[in-house]
């Protein structure tokens, strides 16, 4: 078939080989090919960062990147942070503590931004944490409790449950 | 003064109280966390299409000649439609407005295109990219025809006419009037004049765009529908008599939303259009919106213009009132307008004693997006306006803005207080509210701030007061359309115990993030002594449950008051027949039951008891053991419908009570203005609310971020605008800039807690918000500008805005005149 | 949206307006052109395909000559339409010189509009895009 | 929103690519894809071939010369030129520039010769580019050549990088003695789209000398401004003095009007941001 192109990618650790057309998008190759669900899309210009996964350890909108680019590549979903039935890492677990999530339409992405930065950048100031989700639109926080959230995943101040 | 009469209410806040007002965290956020959350474009149906709707790029134009040859001959296209064809095979939409915009005839396509992303036909396909490179071969031949933009101007009878039947531009026009204006100006002491004042379009665009797969079943004639649409039975109330389908027809479901805020209100036309082509395709269709037609097309917040604005003041400070002329822009169709019209009217006097309120309001239809609620709906506009009013009465008569809004605020001592329309405010503190505000800000050291100054920079400290009136009286759509068989309000709920033992509830409601599974388990578990763990709360609306009444939905600051109250009757009903069975099995008087802890014992006896598991095999599975009386009268499926007490309102005089709950808000923050730019910078925020008994003070507080979020952005960032032409010049999200973590500040709250005497949980309703931050900011900009600046007289302020501002462009004349 | 501006050609008056002047013409000389079906001397319509660094854009264009001083004026209505979206233009361009053999002045001044996606997205770089456009055309119409 | 359908090819060397680019004249270079694939999406505009350079490791590396300038391959990410310590070191406003473009996501995939060959009006790197007087190295079917910023940017999504041709690499001469200073003006938060944006490289010694300051996201390309740079030179190095060799300096700019400001207001922060970048640049 014209621009089909086998490709291979591990995502959340499981490896495919799956035939992608040229024009499709890495977004839409994970939620119809793969049915992961977890990754949305909530604009069309790459501004919103619902769509938010890791590649090769980058973080990236996987609606500006093509299927046939992730070709070789290791992606992690939010679906990849933990197993189905395993508990809430600290991070998603401070999301809950400190109502971080509300509709959720942008918490995988959030949730995945915010561990990158966690990662690079183990003790980040409130700027900081902002500038790190600049990339994630949310409409429902105003931002306050997420970035409240970061803070106490970062400064291990993480309640669990009530 | 005359005192409101209220139905007596019953309240059950005795009863409540082990887990609600607890910020419990939410049940629902693992699975959102998780990934396991299911969107509506997470939904797949078997041999479903995927639906892409042609929209017309002109603002105003006639439609010559469709053609959808090209489409259909495409291998893989499924159906296509057009306008043309959906009149054959559908009834147009009823209509809210009364004659002329009565005569409007709609249908799910558009026979003629009125605005920029007027959807005039459809295709169905095979995959995504097909549908719409489908729909790129329909040829369709356009007539443009001159578009008119603006509210005011559409009035004019020499404008555009968008439709012909209507024979104007008109959606609603009336003149509502209390007190009496005309005698407060002549004897005022002074009269404050504003040429004008406008509230700009903006919109809430939730995080997740409008969807639908909707499968017309042709074997059961059954129309199962999936979608985030925010107010199901006002959809199924409008799509039963156009599509011809019965109410047990219309399956509505969903499980999780992505953000609402008004916005999904009135996707009807789509679904609608949905249903069509699945039939006639036999197959689901599935549609999700693209950010770009859900900019152009889902709706938008209602703009308007306020003329010739009067104030009377007395020299102690006392505002007696206002008389204006408001031009509400409603955009191309009336998909839940002209509601609006009369919506402001729940808060006519915003949060102050004003007297005489004469208001000439019109509302008209442009060649624009649609209007839909939008966080607010219809009172921020107007709220916005009555701070705009107080700011300026204060500059322009040299009141400190403080003790001007103190002095003339509703008083915590009138409560329930009358307004002059006969909406009755049911309890509140706003001076305290604003004390509170202000210590947020540290508003003594923000006035040194700004009297020491620093180059370049400019101080601003501003205030904004508002009320989120809940819980609407839907009998106020009489005085738009005195023919409309609406009245009241409320909500339905399921709560069950299961067969092992299981306690499960189901709502009437549509949440789109605001933790019903959570709250609604708080409450069910208070009344029936469990563990809150212990209750499933079923999340999103689902028709098939039967838990729906004519008004389900969520929207209008209301599940607090209607769905909590729903929830907890069913609670109650469920208690009430657990402790009959009890009793019966216990060999007891059902006075001696004790429910607690999942059991049902005798009193002063913990030893004979019977767990919830054995109520519910006894009336279940073992139903022999109980006497027929019992047996028959017991079914621990408990259904409530909560009702607000609610009379009808008066259409002639326009009086009545329009809503239950008045929530306030106080916001004060301080900014910082760079005299170069124009820019702005929030330099602090402080926010107060007082919603009356809160359920979950965390989700409370969740809410308060996100409609203060909102509108700081709509104060600074979000406008659409449009061109002369009509074309949407920011139609995606590079140019319509939603606030980011970097736009937003730190918000600091706090709250009072004001019960409302109306409802049974003193709860009141405080989703939207009232526009405070609008108001809040151009107040603060104002102050920035100092003394002889001209008006801020748009809810939007741009740099460059403030910056034609600080360069003394007027664009609103203020005029004082005293005796 | 408006855009103007002139260039010199290293073509007489004569040339650049037998070039375009005549659709033909046109069409041989412009990179960008790619199918034209002539209705009659005023009228004609071309498939265009501007290119940019992005991809090319492809438009189906009908021309309308509204105006023509021979020889030195000529005034194109033209009406495109591609994908989502069509785009108006009034194109006016003037030949100045002597007759000069070696070459001449062109001034030319474009009113344009947008509907549909174009509107939108479009609106920051239209202008100067539009003029590059126009350029292009005019360099290529004198080579 | 959805792209057509189109052909993808990874060749595995800068000249494969090339010859990739030359064999229709709808073919593209993709990089980081974050303003090509999004164009697409809109279809706006078609491409037939995409030519994907992402991974091509002579496009890949930055190297910075004993003398100090520095070789930035094009298809470098923002997020790599932001973390790179011996960019940081040689020419600290290029990493702090790559690290306030958009947002994180964007940083990770986007690259600098895709900044710089979509020429947009708001992109970040074309003023800086050229007041640090880079030249552009563009591989074609004959080889290499080298263009200087100033005459690289044409206009928006224009460039000199020809049909079949690529951009391999930008070279930014030695920083020296130079200070750079840059100033943006933006819709909201600081890293977003840019309303009118300058850059200044120059020198200062007592007096200030061999400016190039550079104003840029008002129309098209970026703009020198010459007549600038001779009042700044010799001149004294105040604030003072600095604004006042930039009075009245908006008056001829060409600008545009759109929905985020107009023209009158383009500008005068052009007069803003030139000032500011200047002032900048004078105090490192």
């Amino acid at each position: 078939m014209a621009g089909a192109h086998a490709i291979k990618v591990t995502i959340n650790g499981e490896r495919y080989e799956r035939t992608v057309l040229a024009q499709e998008l890495l977004v839409h190759f994970i939620r119809d090919t793969l049915g992961l669900r977890g990754t949305h899309i909530g604009c069309d210009t790459g501004n919103c960062g619902a769509c938010t996964v890791r590649c090769d350890g980058r973080l990236i909108k996987s609606c500006m990147m093509l299927a046939v680019q992730a070709d070789g590549c290791e992606l992690t979903t939010v679906e990849g942070l933990a197993p189905p039935e395993a508990e809430l890492t600290p991070l998603q677990q401070a999301f809950n503590t400190e109502h971080a999530v509300q509709c959720g339409y942008c918490t995988p992405g959030m949730v995945l931004a915010a561990s990158y930065l966690l990662e690079r950048n183990p003790d980040p100031s409130e700027h900081e944490i902002r500038r790190a989700l600049k990339g994630n639109i949310c409409r429902c926080t105003g931002y306050q409790n997420i970035v409240r959230a970061v803070r106490a995943a970062a400064s291990g101040e993480v309640e669990v449950g009530v | 003064m005359t005192r409101a009469v209220v139905e007596t209410i019953e309240s059950v806040e005795h009863e409540l109280g082990r887990y609600t007002g607890r910020s419990l965290p939410r049940t629902e956020d693992r699975r959102l966390l998780k990934g396991q959350g299911q969107f509506v474009d997470d939904t797949w149906m078997f041999r479903q299409g995927y639906v892409h709707f042609l929209r017309s790029p002109h603002a105003h134009a006639n439609i010559r000649r469709i053609d959808t040859s090209k489409a259909d001959a495409l291998p893989g296209v499924y159906a296509t439609m057009t306008a043309a064809e959906m009149a054959e095979r559908c009834e147009p939409f009823f209509r809210i407005a009364p004659d002329p915009a009565a005569r409007i005839v709609e249908y799910p396509l558009a026979l003629k295109a009125r605005y920029e992303g007027d959807a005039v036909a459809m295709v169905m396909a095979e995959t995504r990219e097909l549908a719409r490179s489908a729909a790129e071969l329909i040829e369709v031949e356009y007539e443009p025809l001159p578009a008119v933009v603006d509210a005011v101007e559409a009035a004019d009878p020499r404008s555009p006419v968008l439709h012909e039947e209507v024979g104007s531009n008109l959606a609603w026009q009336g003149i509502y009037d209390y007190g009496d204006i005309d005698w407060a100006l002549e004897n005022a002491d002074h009269v404050v004049r504003i040429e004008r004042l406008h509230f700009h379009r903006f919109s809430s665009t939730p995080l997740e765009c409008q969807g639908a797969l909707v499968n017309w079943d042709l074997g059961t004639g059954q129309v199962e529908i999936v979608s985030n649409i925010q107010f199901p039975m006002f959809a199924s109330q409008v799509m039963g008599p156009s599509l011809g389908v019965r109410q047990d027809q219309l399956l509505w479901r969903y499980q999780d939303s992505g953000g609402g805020f008004g916005n999904k209100i009135a996707m009807y036309p789509q679904v609608a259009a949905l249903a069509l082509i699945s039939r006639k395709a036999g197959r689901p269709a599935k549609w999700t919106e693209y950010r770009s037609e859900n900019l152009l097309s889902c709706g938008m917040g209602n703009e308007r213009t306020f003329l010739d604005i009067e104030v009377p003041v007395m020299a102690d400070g006392t505002i007696l009132g206002f008389k204006l002329r408001a031009f509400d822009d409603a955009g191309a169709y009336l998909h839940y307008e002209p509601l609006g019209a009369v919506i402001w009217s729940q808060v006519t006097p915003g949060c102050y004693r004003f007297k005489h309120v004469h208001v000439d309001y019109t509302e008209t239809m442009t060649n624009k997006c649609p209007t839909v609620p939008n966080r607010g709906y219809s009172r921020l506009q107007h709220l916005w306006m009555i701070e705009r009013i107080v700011d300026t009465v204060a500059r322009r008569l040299d009141f400190d803005p403080v003790q001007l809004r103190k002095q003339n605020y509703v008083q915590p001592e009138d409560y329930p207080y009358e307004t002059p329309n006969g909406c009755v405010y049911d309890s509140g503190d706003l001076p305290g509210a604003l004390d509170k505000a202000l210590s947020l800000i540290d508003y003594d050291g923000a006035r040194e701030l700004q009297k020491r100054g620093s180059a370049g920079k400019r101080i601003g400290i501003g205030i904004g007061s508002t009320l989120d009136s809940g819980t609407n009286n839907f009998g106020q759509a009489r005085i738009i359309n005195p023919d409309l068989p609406f009245s009241g309000n409320g909500e339905a709920a399921t709560v069950k115990l299961d067969l092992y033992g299981e306690i499960y509830c189901t709502l009437g409601t549509s949440p789109t993030g605001q933790g019903h599974e959570t709250t609604a388990a708080q409450v069910i578990a208070d009344i029936l002594r469990v563990e809150p763990g212990d209750v499933r709360v079923n999340a999103g609306f689902n028709k098939e449950h039967s838990a729906y009444v004519g008004f389900s939905g969520t929207y209008a600051s209301q599940f607090a008051v209607t769905g909590i109250n729903a929830a907890i009757g069913a609670a109650r009903r469920l208690r009430a027949e657990i402790i009959k069975v009890g009793a019966a099995v216990l060999g007891c008087e059902e006075a001696d039951i004790v429910l607690d802890g999942g059991v049902a014992s005798y009193r002063g006896d913990s030893e004979r008891a019977i767990p919830l598991i054995g109520i519910a095999n006894v009336v279940y599975a073992n139903n022999a053991v109980l006497p027929p009386e019992i047996a028959d009268s017991v079914s621990l499926n408990c259904r409530y419908v909560y009702r607000p007490p609610f009379q009808v309102p008066d259409p002639e005089t326009k009086r009545g009570n329009l809503t239950l709950t008045y929530a306030i808000q106080v916001h004060a923050c301080v900014i910082e203005l760079d005299e170069e730019t124009g820019q702005v910078r929030i330099l602090q925020y402080g926010a107060v609310d007082d919603c009356g008994r809160r359920i979950n003070p965390q989700i409370v507080e969740g809410q308060v971020h996100g409609a203060t979020g909102h509108g700081i952005a709509a104060a600074l960032h979000e406008a659409f605008n449009y061109s002369p032409e009509g074309q949407l010049l920011n139609a995606n999200f590079y140019d319509y800039r939603v606030a980011t973590a970097l736009d937003i500040p730190e918000l600091k709250t706090d709250h009072i807690e004001s019960p409302s005497p109306f409802t049974p949980n003193g709860a009141k309703g405080m989703g939207e918000g009232g526009g405070a931050p609008l108001a809040t900011i151009c107040s603060a900009i104002q102050d920035a500008l100092g003394p002889d600046a001209p008006l801020v007289s748009d809810s939007h302020n741009s740099s460059e805005r403030v910056w034609r501002l600080l360069r003394g462009q007027e664009s609103s004349h203020v005029d004082v005149s005293s005796r | 949206m408006r855009a103007d501006g002139s260039l010199s050609v290293q073509a007489s008056r004569e040339v650049m307006w037998s070039r375009l002047s005549d659709p033909r013409e046109l069409e041989r000389a412009l990179p960008a052109v790619e199918e034209v079906e002539v209705s009659d001397e005023d009228s004609f319509s071309v498939l265009v395909a501007p290119s940019t660094a992005l991809g090319e854009t492809p438009l189906w264009v009908d021309v309308q000559v509204a105006e023509r001083r021979e020889g030195e004026h000529v005034r194109l209505v033209c009406r495109g339409r591609g994908g989502e979206y069509d785009a108006e233009l009034a194109l006016e361009i003037s030949l100045d010189g002597d007759g000069d053999a070696d070459g001449c002045e062109v001034r030319w001044s474009a009113e344009a509009s947008f509907n549909g996606i174009l509107s939108a997205l479009g609106q920051r770089v239209l202008p100067a895009i539009l003029a590059s456009q126009v350029e292009g055309v005019l360099r290529a119409a004198a080579s | 929103m959805l792209l057509r359908s189109l052909e993808y090819e990874r060749p595995t060397s800068t000249q494969a690519a090339v010859e990739a680019l030359r064999s229709s004249r709808r073919a593209r270079a993709l990089a980081g894809g974050q303003s090509l694939i999004n164009v697409l999406k809109h279809r706006l505009a078609e491409c037939d071939l995409l030519v994907d350079i992402s991974r091509l490791e002579e496009l890949r590396s930055i190297d910075v010369a004993v003398d100090g300038s520095v070789r930035i391959g094009a298809a470098v990410t923002y997020d790599e030129l932001d973390n790179s310590a011996s960019l940081r070191g040689a020419h600290p406003k290029l990493a702090e520039v790559a690290g306030g473009i958009a947002d994180q996501q964007v940083r990770c995939r986007g690259t600098i010769g895709g900044n710089a060959c979509y020429s947009d009006p708001a992109s970040n790197f074309p003023p800086l580019l050229v007041a640090l007087d880079a030249k552009m190295e563009i591989l074609g079917a004959d080889g290499l050549r080298s263009v200087s910023a100033e005459e690289f940017f044409h206009g928006p999504f224009d460039t000199a990088v020809r049909p079949g041709e690529l951009l391999i690499a930008i070279h930014v001469p030695a920083r020296g003695e130079l200070g750079v200073g840059y100033s943006t003006v933006t819709v909201a938060d600081a890293d977003s789209w840019a309303l009118a944006r300058a850059c200044a490289a120059l020198k200062v010694n007592g007096t200030i000398s061999g400016a190039r300051v550079v104003v840029s996201a008002l129309a098209g390309a970026p703009v020198r401004l010459p007549e600038l740079e001779e009042r700044l030179s010799g001149l004294e190095a105040s604030p003072e003095a600095i604004r006042e060799a930039c009075a009245n300096l908006g008056a001829g700019l060409a600008a545009v009007s759109d929905v985020h400001a107009s023209a009158e207001y383009r500008r005068e922060m052009a007069a803003v941001v030139v000032r500011r970048a200047i002032v900048e640049a004078t105090e490192r």
